[in-house]
């Protein structure tokens, strides 16, 4: 790399990138495909600027405006940092262009699409990149307002409503991590996390507003049982945006629980077990309701609800060996944004090939889109948990944990909630070998939705190969 | 009242009692938090000793604009991406207002005109006393919706093309001078001694000009209809 | 001094109060609007007395956006509202 | 007595009041006159709190465009049309139950 290319703030670029390429979207309504398409790239380059200045410089910082914490606002990207920065450039990219195919019929949504999208990306990575608990509700808000307009912009009666419920949720969320920014500042006159985990002496005064703080995010995060609000919300959007909603956007309420949770470190063993048993409840509830669903987008949200509820599993288990459990969590997390990912793309070229998703009619769906139907089935298998893949490196970290520390009955839930994947995985790929009894009329899928989707879910099994070298970036993130 | 009468979507008597004692018991914990404890000394003596340097003299402003400027650079984002949203929902309703009466469009030729001047004065003003950006862009978004309601309006119509491009200016010029600080080994929005007073108002004029039609747009509730 | 202007104020705010009785009861409307539009100049007789009382010269710029922009409301109501809902003329 | 005191609690007193009443009102247009003047209240403890910069803007947003938005919205709620405004809601609430 060039040494001017190699002297670029990537850090800055990665969050006024997508802002600009929001602007100019929206104010060239005619060229948005062609202009968001551009700066996607453009954003995800950057995000890759900041990752490889992580590789070979370390943790970076940069004090906007120069003044630094505790006046000013700091910028931080550490080992947990750029895992999300990449993982929101790799799903970004492929959500990107699919969604320029995605929304070449209806050139009255797309004006509207990329500048929101741009919007919410931009808050994505000032969000992963931010270490001033204000500016975190800031790029909350952002994200929240964006994702709630991409949800609305389905237009029909149910999305709407979806949205509003979204909405009102967000706003709840946020009001509620606001009071605890409010309140850490009163006792500690500072929102600096590094400052803040320096002063933070525990007692009430870092209980209620923690408690405040996490309570709202689980919200935005929908652990059951917040998760009523979404799969209305993710079911109901274009199928690109409810990739962005389930892959990303959940997966950043939850990198902000654990930021707040390596940063204060709370004692006692009631909170973390609370959080596991949701977890688990998550598990099974999701799973359960995914079984019942007769859509397939419906499916789809229901498994994020079960597979969010892995991610809390964690908490539990992280006393005796907090690398593995913390590790496993995080390494989830991101398979999941790779393959819930795709599954809702190839869902969504589904549904543009029959004009519907309804599941038990989906009628030989593999002769027509091998692709498509490859790419669910390598997602689903990094969903459930198998290896070689992600999903598979993240469960086999938890469950290790477990059993290290004797707690058999996580690990129990954590066998038991692959197989509940499974089943309602293969219950779908079941439907799309058999013919169904009505006749369907069918679209014409553009390749682009298709190739996307096999690669994003290739990524999601891919994934279980690189984690010797994904994992040891966490050292020094993790308590 | 017995829930049979309560009408659709009004949640039972139960679930009520759990939302007030989950809603006590926040207050409880906040009330608690606030009265457990010391209460440590805020930023403002900081914010006081960096003020020469802010490039204004209202600690407020100089809070905003410079020491977390970066902050409301995203939340011009947030009023920004408000505006797309809402003209993804649709184009505006047409609305047929009522004919206006001689004493609203006599007391509209005394009140609109009135409304720029003190935009204009309290964008001034914000560099030294309360004020800024914010409140007058509200006061000429105010005479804005005065304007579009009393009937002699074709807001609605107004072509798309100058509108949004009116909307982007606030963050876009934000954006512009926060990158463009930066050669020379400055950081993101670190303004250069000396020029911090004169691009703080450059940025507070664009973003007046930006929130006033961001807040008529919202009022207005739709995107112009020549946009696609 | 201060004691007076900030007593006059305390008064000024509980004719508001006293105000909010034709609020709540109505019955029409305008009289729900027109007791909001007199909370509108109360409010800015408090904030002009507070200017004085807290030696705050810039609480008159609030008093003075109150004053400009009470009419938003008013205006909104007579071309929006009242116009027609039928209230002059019915159906 | 300390006269900012007494102005404090009154204004207090009235702010809870208000918020109250917005919120528990069952008629959706006094609702709405509540929020304006509650809004109206809260711009007067934003300058009793000694943050005259909010007050301003409290008073920009509330009296001249949340009061216009929320009456353009009621005014466009469906059922509207049938209804003289301001009717005496209550009195119909009352013919209703005693039906």
């Amino acid at each position: 790399m060039s040494t001017w290319l190699a002297a670029l703030p990537w850090m800055v670029l990665a969050i006024a990138i997508p802002l600009l390429g929001a602007l100019a979207a929206f104010v060239q309504p005619r060229r948005a495909q062609v202009i968001g398409l551009s700066f996607s790239f453009l954003t995800a380059g950057a995000a890759v600027g900041v990752v490889l200045d992580f590789i070979t410089l370390g943790p970076q910082q940069h004090a906007v405006g120069g003044w630094g914490a505790p006046l000013g606002i700091d910028l931080v990207a550490d080992g947990l940092s750029i895992l999300m920065l990449g993982m929101s450039a790799v799903v970004g990219v492929a959500v990107s262009i699919y969604a320029r195919a995605y929304f070449v019929p209806y050139p009255d949504k797309a004006p509207r699409f990329w500048p929101l999208w741009l919007f919410l990306w931009a808050a994505l990575n000032a969000l992963f990149q931010s270490a001033d608990v204000f500016n975190l509700y800031v790029t909350l808000e952002l994200m929240g307002l964006s994702a709630v307009a991409l949800v609305a912009l389905t237009g029909s009666g149910p999305a709407l409503w979806g949205a509003m419920r979204y909405l009102l949720v967000s706003l709840l969320g946020s009001l509620a991590y606001l009071v605890g920014v409010a309140l850490l500042y009163h006792a500690y006159g500072t929102v600096d996390l590094t400052l803040l985990a320096e002063r933070a002496d525990g007692g009430l005064q870092l209980a209620v507003p923690l408690g405040a703080m996490i309570a709202g995010l689980l919200l935005k995060t929908g652990l059951f049982p917040f998760h009523v609000w979404l799969p209305p919300a993710h079911g109901s959007a274009r199928a690109p945006v409810s990739a962005l909603l389930s892959g990303l956007v959940v997966k950043a309420s939850f990198y902000l629980v654990l930021r707040l949770w390596f940063t204060f470190v709370p004692e006692g063993e009631g909170l973390p077990l609370l959080l596991g048993c949701l977890g688990a409840a998550a598990i099974f509830w999701g799973s359960i309701q995914a079984l019942r669903q007769k859509r397939l987008k419906l499916l789809v949200a229901y498994s994020t609800v079960a597979q969010l509820g892995y991610l809390f599993i964690a908490f539990p288990l992280a006393g005796l060996e907090p690398q593995m459990a913390w590790s496993g969590s995080i390494y989830l997390a991101l398979s999941h944004a790779f393959a819930k990912g795709a599954m809702f793309l190839a869902a969504g070229a589904i549904m543009t090939q029959g004009g519907h998703d309804e599941i038990d009619e989906l009628d030989l769906v593999v002769d027509r889109m091998p692709l498509t139907l490859a790419a669910f089935a390598l997602a689903g298998i990094s969903l459930a948990g198998l290896p070689p893949s992600g999903g598979f490196v993240g469960k086999w970290l938890l469950l290790e944990s477990a059993m290290a520390q004797g707690k058999g009955i996580w690990a129990a839930i954590i066998i038991v909630g692959g197989l509940l994947t499974a089943t309602y995985v293969f219950r779908v790929l079941g439907f799309a070998f058999t013919r169904s009894e009505h006749h369907h009329e069918r679209h014409e899928v553009p390749a682009a939705m298709e190739w996307t989707a096999l690669l994003l879910a290739l990524g999601a099994v891919l994934l279980g190969f690189v984690a010797p070298w994904a994992l040891p970036l966490l050292d020094g993130v993790l308590p | 009242m017995s829930s049979a009468s309560r009408p659709p979507g009004e949640p039972g008597l139960l679930l009520r009692a759990v939302l007030a004692l989950l809603l006590l018991a926040a207050a409880a914990g906040v009330a608690l938090a606030l009265v457990a404890g010391q209460v440590a000394p805020g930023l403002s003596g900081a914010v006081a000793a960096a003020l020469p340097d802010s490039g204004a003299s209202n600690p407020v402003t100089a809070v905003l604009l410079n020491f977390r400027g970066y902050d409301t650079l995203l939340e011009m984002a947030v009023l920004t991406a408000a505006v797309v949203g809402v003209w993804s929902l649709g184009p505006a309703p047409r609305i047929r207002e009522t004919e206006p009466s001689p004493v609203l469009l006599g007391m509209n030729s005394v009140l609109i005109p009135l409304a720029p001047l003190i935009c204009a004065y309290l964008l001034w003003a914000g560099s030294s006393r309360p004020g800024g950006a914010f409140q007058a862009g509200a006061v000429l978004a105010a005479a804005g919706v005065l304007f579009i309601i009393s009937g002699r309006r074709p807001a609605v119509h107004l072509p798309a093309a100058p509108m949004s491009w009116g909307i982007v200016a606030g963050l876009g010029v934000f954006l512009a001078v926060a990158l463009a600080v930066m050669p020379g080994g400055r950081e993101l929005l670190e303004y250069p001694r000396g020029l911090a007073g004169a691009l703080i108002l450059l940025v507070e004029t664009a973003a007046t000009v930006s929130i006033a039609l961001i807040l008529a747009g919202l009022f207005i509730g739709g995107r112009p209809e020549d946009e696609p | 001094m201060n004691l007076l202007l900030l007593g006059i104020a305390a008064f000024l705010l509980l004719n508001l109060a006293a105000g909010l009785w034709r609020v709540m009861r109505g019955p029409t409307a305008a009289d729900r609007m027109l007791a909001a539009q007199l909370f509108g100049t109360t409010a800015v007789a408090v904030l002009l007395l507070l200017a004085e009382g807290m030696a705050q010269p810039a609480l008159r710029d609030v008093a003075l956006v109150f004053g400009l922009l009470a009419a938003v409301a008013a205006v909104a109501f007579v071309q929006r509202v009242w116009s027609r809902g039928g209230g002059h003329d019915g159906h | 007595m300390n006269p900012g005191l007494l102005f404090d609690a009154v204004l207090v007193t009235v702010l809870l009041w208000v918020a109250w009443a917005a919120l528990a009102s069952r008629d959706l247009f006094r609702g709405i006159v509540l929020f304006i003047a509650f809004g109206l209240v809260l711009s007067m403890g934003w300058v009793r709190l000694g943050a005259p910069d909010v007050a301003l803007a409290e008073a920009a947003i509330g009296a001249g465009i949340a009061g216009a938005l929320l009456l353009a919205t009621w005014a466009r709620l469906p059922g509207k049309t049938e209804e003289r405004p301001g009717d005496d809601l209550e009195g119909q609430e009352r013919d209703h139950e005693q039906r």
